[in-house]
């Protein structure tokens, strides 16, 4: 009885299961690493090395609801970062200047692949591959196969500055009040369309969570030096993207395409266009995840961002994203890059010998889905 | 604490072979001086050996030893570090533009000089193809120097021939046998001379000048004194490698690092640039390994006979 | 021993919090046949996945009894070899397999070694095409090649190769026209005349009066009646299905028809895989204002590959030009159709009609988003008031519009899918088979809002294989052959018999009294020249 | 007009286009190489140069067919090309019963990443990330990190050895008269039947045609030593896959399950079993692939197979295997991997700069596809 009540909540809240693994793991390492593993400090540097992968996984998601995939965005990112780091180092370009020439050459570079693969009709799989290696080959030839170091401090600052502590709580009441109005304006546009208004403790509760959330999230980076720009960053793109996947015209075409393009296109959608922009948004985030991290290595250097694809993808599959397209959430993915973080983190935390860590990494990656899947509904 | 300091050791890639021979030396040394090591391997991934870094600073390591995958993008890292009080060595490879305590190494230009006076030696005339290491590994384009400065005066007398060069993914066996297989057929197998940088891929190169019969008749190079490539050069397939005690720079490297721990002074021999500052370095010697003094393996303790002369 | 040979007792099932299934029993005799009536979404596809293992034991309660005893079943594996065969109501065939293989898959002929037997499996599949009236099939072709009707006689096909004692057709004949249909229903009768029992599922009333000895009436998950076929009439059928009567099935057609607004020219579609070969072959066509035009013709006529031409969705190479009020169109894409103001319900409806991954409200605004949104940002509750306007407008039965649209019944998927464009406010609008797997209430109800579209103004073009709905509602009607133009007739006094010469064959030989073609202008009949 | 029915062959025989562009890659490195590229000698380099990705490609067909993917096939070679090595080297196991073991060892852990997908419903993609990580991990685990050297001689007879050329002779004429007799049988199968014969002339062409490929095939190996064995493990793998999927029962259901699983469940078709059977057969190949290598590099190394897979499933695209399962061949795919060989080896005969080999060869994997597209028909 119980245990099919359990299974209801699990299907209503597929995000649940993830979730309570990510509990289980945190609950485990940290009672292995005698509480190492919650201290703030240590959260900080998990959000902070979960945020490359993070900011990929973004992009990635929506690819593959589209129905697509990109392996290209490793090496896409070691281009681009690769870049950001000549320009800096070489060329000493003012850091906004920098940001803007990459970000449009990351969406060259996203909707050259996202073109090669709605107009060209080139399975992604193999435009994907081909950029993974040409990419990775004009990396090499931009960088000579050199390190390029070492970069400004501003830059370094977009992967190792904190936000001072009292913008971190301004940063947190200022979203709290956001859901705040978001709630009421839900509500009172609801009843202005005369459609059933949610019981008022329902949203209060909800909003009430919401904060508990966010206090315990400032809080703790607080505690240690404040906010990690990436993952600021990663907040707002966690934002951003669950408003346009959610909210948009153009977030509900991807999930349309990627779930029937046919149908989709007979509607009179443009088909084409959808997937072009998608492609075009995966190398905006290739370029932020690359700026990322070579703000954190302080140097281009010519095997960043390589395997990136493979744990981008993972993240995606992890949260719950659909390998056939039509269905994913990006608080999904960002949850996927959480779990293999805490994994990588807690391990090497654990001083486990190499391969064991491989072996129960990828144990765990297998056991975190498959309690997934079999709590989801049957299809 | 200084009685029983911990350190943490953070390894580029164990699946490259002397590395799990170095970690195990170095945990055995450190062991004896009453340290604990924590061992972590990135897999040749530079992001990964970040993480793993400031995860060994999170659980307050005492001494932080580094063998880099890339040399040049630790400084933001090691900068955290010294934030947190912790001292760091760079193992084997130089970290550049950081702030670090100290270096040990053997000279790898040197090891790179010695490839190619091991194979010039045994073919001073010819064509010769250099197989270098992988392509985004610094230490690669430092062995391809050494080796080119002892070459160079030999190209420039017109008594060797570059007739090809290539760089070798990830140091991969496997590539290393497919360049020299179709190196062997561009050149009519006219090849008489193989500078490779180390013996994963000078096994590659063997294996492909094994199937055109020539296995032995041209010299290889190779490093590390892999147990396979010491059975080699007892063989005669493998000319030369470079014998670097292993042994000897992990109980180096950990009396230096407990040392560092007591604050104690090690004794340095040397000083290298790192491009942030002077850095007190102990420098080791590599010895080149031909047939006639593999017996050194032995009285070293690197491998026991019986590990050699099996089959 | 039971004299029947399958009871089912007070078969709940429920899916989620709803129930599907409220307690029906039926019972079937050998050889008898019982035609299952209801709405859409009364819950009779349920019933029949719940009889033939789809859903397993322990899904559901209630007790099947076969030819007395308990059905021990799990999995379809093991009510196939009980005997009961089942034809799904959507399309269950692997498109990239031949015809031959789609027949025989899980019973295939073998060699020594698991080997495929070709040449025998070719010879069966030709035969078994052959009873159903098709030779000409090339059974080694993969069934993509093959449009709707014909893939639904293919489903046919792998049924009757089965060992079949009792055979279910769930709305085998959505997709067929009337003389395949008599093929079928002979077929029955032969079966019937075996021993073998069938139960019958289809919207199409008169069917089951032809050839169904009982009928089973459900509604909402429960079971009316059961009650001997002689003892019944379409009528009554109807007023237990839907627990009403239903007084006029066409509207009475009072709107009124305007100037000509649509021109097709010289349309012909080329094969996709075969450039040399023609499907649609210079057709050309007007239509006026508020007019309903209905497209006649046989399974594989070209019908489908002419509206999609014409709507711009057609795979292949096309030619043609398309006029719309007195200004020639681009109708290269949906897209650009679309907004024209030309508008199409396509035929199939799993393929090109819904979108799996969407709920049932996200599919009807998937052509209007725009509309409900600023900057791109989509007003929720406007879209959600839309939503329940066609949810009501249209009596989708949904519990609501937030269910995913795969959990909704055949029939109200159409009804999504029609609401779909609907609100596309189209000015032609293009119907093809638009009544398919569609109940009669909801029938009459499209048919109504055909007529009130019309009256608004807008040109209907409608494509069906039912020749009584083509006259019933249609002002005109065209007729295709193998990709001609082979009637283009006003629907006064039209027979059914007209329409149907004229779309079987040209030649004088074969129904040399009937034969009404363009450009002749035969007696008795309105011919309209273009 | 006539480019029509250029399009037109295109169409009927899919593989032209592919067939075209080698023919094109080939034709540019001979020029290049003054001929040093056609050589039997690198002719045969080559082919054994394709053996390992080809062997694995064999597999991943029928994986992709079945409409899943596998990951993990490149550390699952590695450890067990590893533990073939280990047996080999360190328990001087005779060579027949390494291979037995190492074979059951492949399927057993192909069955299990069968299971876990086929039964347990985790994604293959997660299921071979898991893997690909686990199985290196063991191999590690296994060779302490070390190089296994030297392995027997019979061993490295499996990758280095060739077929005496006598026997090769015997082998061409074999495969000859067996294409004569199966023309002929399926001749009078037909007959029997009661369905049309095709013309006698067009099966004389056909059986020719083989002849003439099998003679230049045979031929060139001889002038150069031999066939080569992997390559012959290969040309037997080849017969066996392609009979097993155009005409065995099984074959077929590969392909129904990957094209329309729900309706081949209900068909009373058995879909997971049909899955976890196709898995087995990628663990086996596996082995295969993972003997060869071992035996090519006369060791058995820790980083062995390192990204084998991207490179097998790449080999399956390109032969024109569709990313949603349900079409490919297994020609396709061994052509596939061809490309790639002759690019590889192409390039580095040409001595070009890594990176200029990694942009060409990605470039020219998305002009081949392209090519194969944009011929196809539009659907
Ligand atoms: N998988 C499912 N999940 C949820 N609800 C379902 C599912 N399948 C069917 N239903 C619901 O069960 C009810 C019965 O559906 P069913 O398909 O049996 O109707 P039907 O009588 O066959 O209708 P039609 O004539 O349109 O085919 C419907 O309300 C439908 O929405
Ligand atoms: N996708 C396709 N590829 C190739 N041929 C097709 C395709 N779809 C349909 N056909 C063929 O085109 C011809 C006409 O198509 P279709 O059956 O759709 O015509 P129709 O008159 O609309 O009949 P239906 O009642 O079946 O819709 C038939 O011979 C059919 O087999
Ligand atoms: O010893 C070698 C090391 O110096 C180099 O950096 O990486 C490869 C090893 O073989
Ligand atoms: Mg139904
Ligand atoms: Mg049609």
């Amino acid at each position: 009885m119980s245990s099919i009540n359990l299974k209801q909540l699990f299907r209503q809240y597929k995000i649940m299961a993830l979730l309570i693994a990510i509990a289980l793991i945190w609950a485990f390492f940290s009672w292995k690493t005698e509480g190492g593993f919650v201290t703030p400090r240590n959260l900080s540097n998990l959000l902070r090395q979960m945020s490359i992968t993070g900011v990929l996984a973004c992009g990635m998601v929506l690819v593959i609801i589209a129905g697509e995939i990109d392996l290209s965005v490793g090496s896409m990112l070691g281009l681009l970062g690769g870049v950001a780091a000549v320009l800096d180092v070489t060329h000493h370009l003012p850091l906004a200047l920098n940001l803007l020439l990459v970000l449009l050459m990351g969406l060259a570079l996203g909707l050259f692949n996202g073109y090669l693969t709605a107009y060209m009709r080139i399975p992604s799989f193999i435009v994907g591959l081909g950029g993974m290696l040409a990419f990775r080959g004009v990396l090499l030839g931009v960088t000579g196969g050199l390190t390029i170091a070492p970069v400004s401090s501003e830059m370094v600052y977009l992967g190792q500055g904190y936000l001072p502590p009292q913008l971190g709580i301004a940063l947190g009441i200022g979203l709290f009040a956001l859901a705040l109005v978001l709630s009421w304006r839900r509500r009172s546009n609801r009843q202005q369309h005369g459609l059933p208004v949610p019981s008022v403790w329902r949203d209060a509760v909800r909003v009430l969570l919401i904060g508990a959330v966010l206090l315990a999230f400032v809080r703790t980076l607080n505690t240690y030096d404040g906010i990690p720009v990436p993952v600021l960053l990663l907040l707002a793109l966690l934002g951003l993207f669950s408003y346009l996947t959610t909210q948009t015209v153009f977030g509900r075409r991807i999930y349309s395409v990627g779930s029937n393009m046919e149908a989709t296109r007979l509607s009179g959608v443009n088909v084409q266009a959808v997937k072009l922009w998608v492609f075009g948004i995966m190398g905006v985030m290739c370029a932020l995840a690359g700026l990322v991290n070579t703000a954190r290595l302080a140097a281009g250097s010519p095997s960043a961002g390589n395997m990136g694809e493979l744990d981008a993808i993972a993240a995606c599959f992890i949260g719950g994203t659909s390998m056939r397209g039509g269905y994913g959430t990006v608080y999904g993915a960002l949850i996927g890059a959480l779990v293999m973080a805490s994994l990588d983190n807690g391990m090497s935390m654990l001083d486990v010998d190499t391969y064991w860590q491989m072996i129960v990494k990828g144990g765990i990656l297998m056991l975190a889905v498959w309690v997934d899947v079999s709590t989801r509904a049957s299809r | 604490d200084a009685k029983n300091p911990k350190i943490g050791f953070s390894i580029d890639d164990l699946r490259v072979e002397r590395w799990a021979r170095d970690r195990d030396f170095f945990i055995a040394a450190a062991d004896k001086l009453g340290a604990k090591v924590f061992v972590q391997s990135a897999d040749a991934s530079e992001q990964r050996q970040i993480s793993q870094i400031e995860n060994l600073i999170s659980r307050g390591v005492d001494v932080i030893v580094i063998v880099p995958f890339n040399a040049t993008v630790l400084s933001n890292t090691i900068k955290e570090a010294k934030k947190a009080g912790i001292k760091v060595v760079s193992y084997d490879r130089l970290i550049l533009n950081a702030d670090i305590d100290a270096y040990i190494s053997f000279d790898n230009e040197k090891v790179g000089e010695m490839q190619a006076e091991g194979v010039l030696k045994a073919q001073p005339k010819g064509n010769y193809y250099l197989l270098g290491g992988s392509p985004t590994d610094n230490n690669a384009k430092m062995l391809r120097e050494g080796q080119m400065k002892v070459l160079q005066p030999s190209i420039d007398k017109g008594d060797i021939k570059i007739v090809g060069q290539q760089w070798v993914k990830d140091w991969s066996a496997t590539e290393a046998l497919s360049i020299v297989e179709n190196a062997l057929t561009a050149n009519n197998n006219k090849i008489d001379a193989i500078v490779a940088s180390n013996d994963g891929t000078a096994g590659g190169a063997i294996q492909a000048l094994a199937s055109q019969k020539m296995a032995g008749k041209v010299p290889v190079s190779g490093q590390d004194a892999d147990l396979a490539a010491v059975k080699r050069v007892i063989a005669g397939t493998q000319s030369m490698t470079v014998y670097k005690p292993l042994k000897l720079i992990a109980s180096e490297a950990a009396k230096l690092s407990v040392q560092l721990a007591r604050n104690e002074k090690p004794a340095y021999n040397s000083q290298y640039e790192n491009g942030a500052k002077k850095v007190d370095t102990i420098l080791l010697k590599p010895t080149t390994l031909t047939k006639a003094n593999v017996d050194l393996l032995v009285t070293d303790g690197f491998y026991t006979q019986a590990q050699i002369s099996s089959k | 021993m039971s004299d029947y040979l399958l009871e089912m007792q007070g078969i709940v099932k429920d899916f989620g919090g709803v129930r599907a299934l409220d307690g029906i029993d039926i019972k079937v005799k050998a050889g008898e046949c019982l035609g299952l009536c209801g709405e859409n979404g009364a819950g009779k596809s349920t019933l029949m996945k719940v009889l033939s293992g789809v859903y397993p034991r322990g899904s559901w309660q209630g007790e099947i009894l076969w030819q007395g005893q308990p059905l021990q079943s799990q999995s379809v594996r093991d009510t196939e070899a009980a005997g009961i065969i089942i034809i799904h109501q959507e399309l269950m065939l692997v498109q990239e397999l031949s015809v031959a293989e789609n027949i025989f898959m899980g019973h295939e002929i073998t060699l020594p070694g698991g080997r495929m037997n070709y040449p025998a499996m070719y010879k069966r599949a030709g035969e078994l095409m052959r009873e159903l009236k098709m030779p000409d099939m090339n059974v080694a072709l993969p069934v993509m090649q093959y449009g709707g009707g014909h893939q639904q006689l293919v489903e046919i096909a792998k049924a009757l190769n089965k060992q079949a004692r009792l055979l279910i057709l769930d709305e085998p004949s959505s997709s067929l026209t009337a003389s395949e249909i008599a093929v079928l229903l002979d077929i029955i009768r032969d079966l019937k005349a075996k021993g073998v029992a069938c139960v019958y599922i289809s919207h199409k009333l008169d069917e089951v009066a032809a050839v169904c000895d009982t009928v089973a009436v459900i509604r909402d998950g429960k079971h009316i009646a059961t009650t001997p076929m002689r003892e019944m009439n379409v009528d009554q059928i109807i007023t237990q299905m839907v627990g009403r009567e239903i007084t006029a099935m066409y509207p009475d057609q009072e709107h009124e028809i305007g100037e000509v607004m649509f021109e097709a020219r010289n349309v012909t579609c080329y094969d996709a895989d075969n450039p040399g070969r023609k499907r649609v072959d210079d057709i050309s066509f007007t239509l006026k204002r508020g007019e309903i035009l209905g497209v006649a013709g046989l399974v594989g006529a070209g019908r489908t590959e002419l509206v999609s031409a014409l709507f711009g969705a057609y795979p292949g190479r096309s030619e043609g030009e398309v006029w719309l009020d007195g200004v020639k169109v681009d109708t290269s894409s949906p897209l650009k159709s679309i907004r024209m103001g030309l508008c199409m319900v396509p035929e199939d409806r799993k393929q090109h009609g819904i979108v799996p991954d969407l709920n049932v409200g996200q599919n009807i605004t998937l052509t209007v988003l725009q509309d409900f949104s600023r900057h791109g940002r989509i007003d929720a509750e406007a879209e959600l008031k839309t939503i329940q306007g066609e949810i009501g407008r249209l009596q989708l039965k949904t519990a609501s519009p937030f269910l995913p649209i795969t959990s909704l019944s055949g029939g109200n998927q159409q009804k999504a899918v029609l609401a779909k464009m609907l609100l596309a406010r189209p000015k032609v609008l293009i119907l093809d088979e638009p009544t398919r797997g569609v109940d009669v209430g909801a029938k009459a109800e499209i048919y109504r809002l055909m007529a009130e579209l019309a009256r608004q103004g807008v040109a209907i073009i409608m494509v069906s294989s039912e020749l009584a709905e083509v006259l019933g509602v249609s002002d005109r009607v065209l007729v295709i052959g193998e990709g001609k133009l082979r009637g283009n007739f006003i629907n006064q006094d039209l027979s059914q018999e007209t329409v149907l010469a004229a779309a079987i064959d040209q030649s004088p030989q074969n129904l040399p009294s009937q034969r009404t073609s363009q450009p002749a202008n035969a007696a008795g009949n309105h011919q309209e020249s273009l």
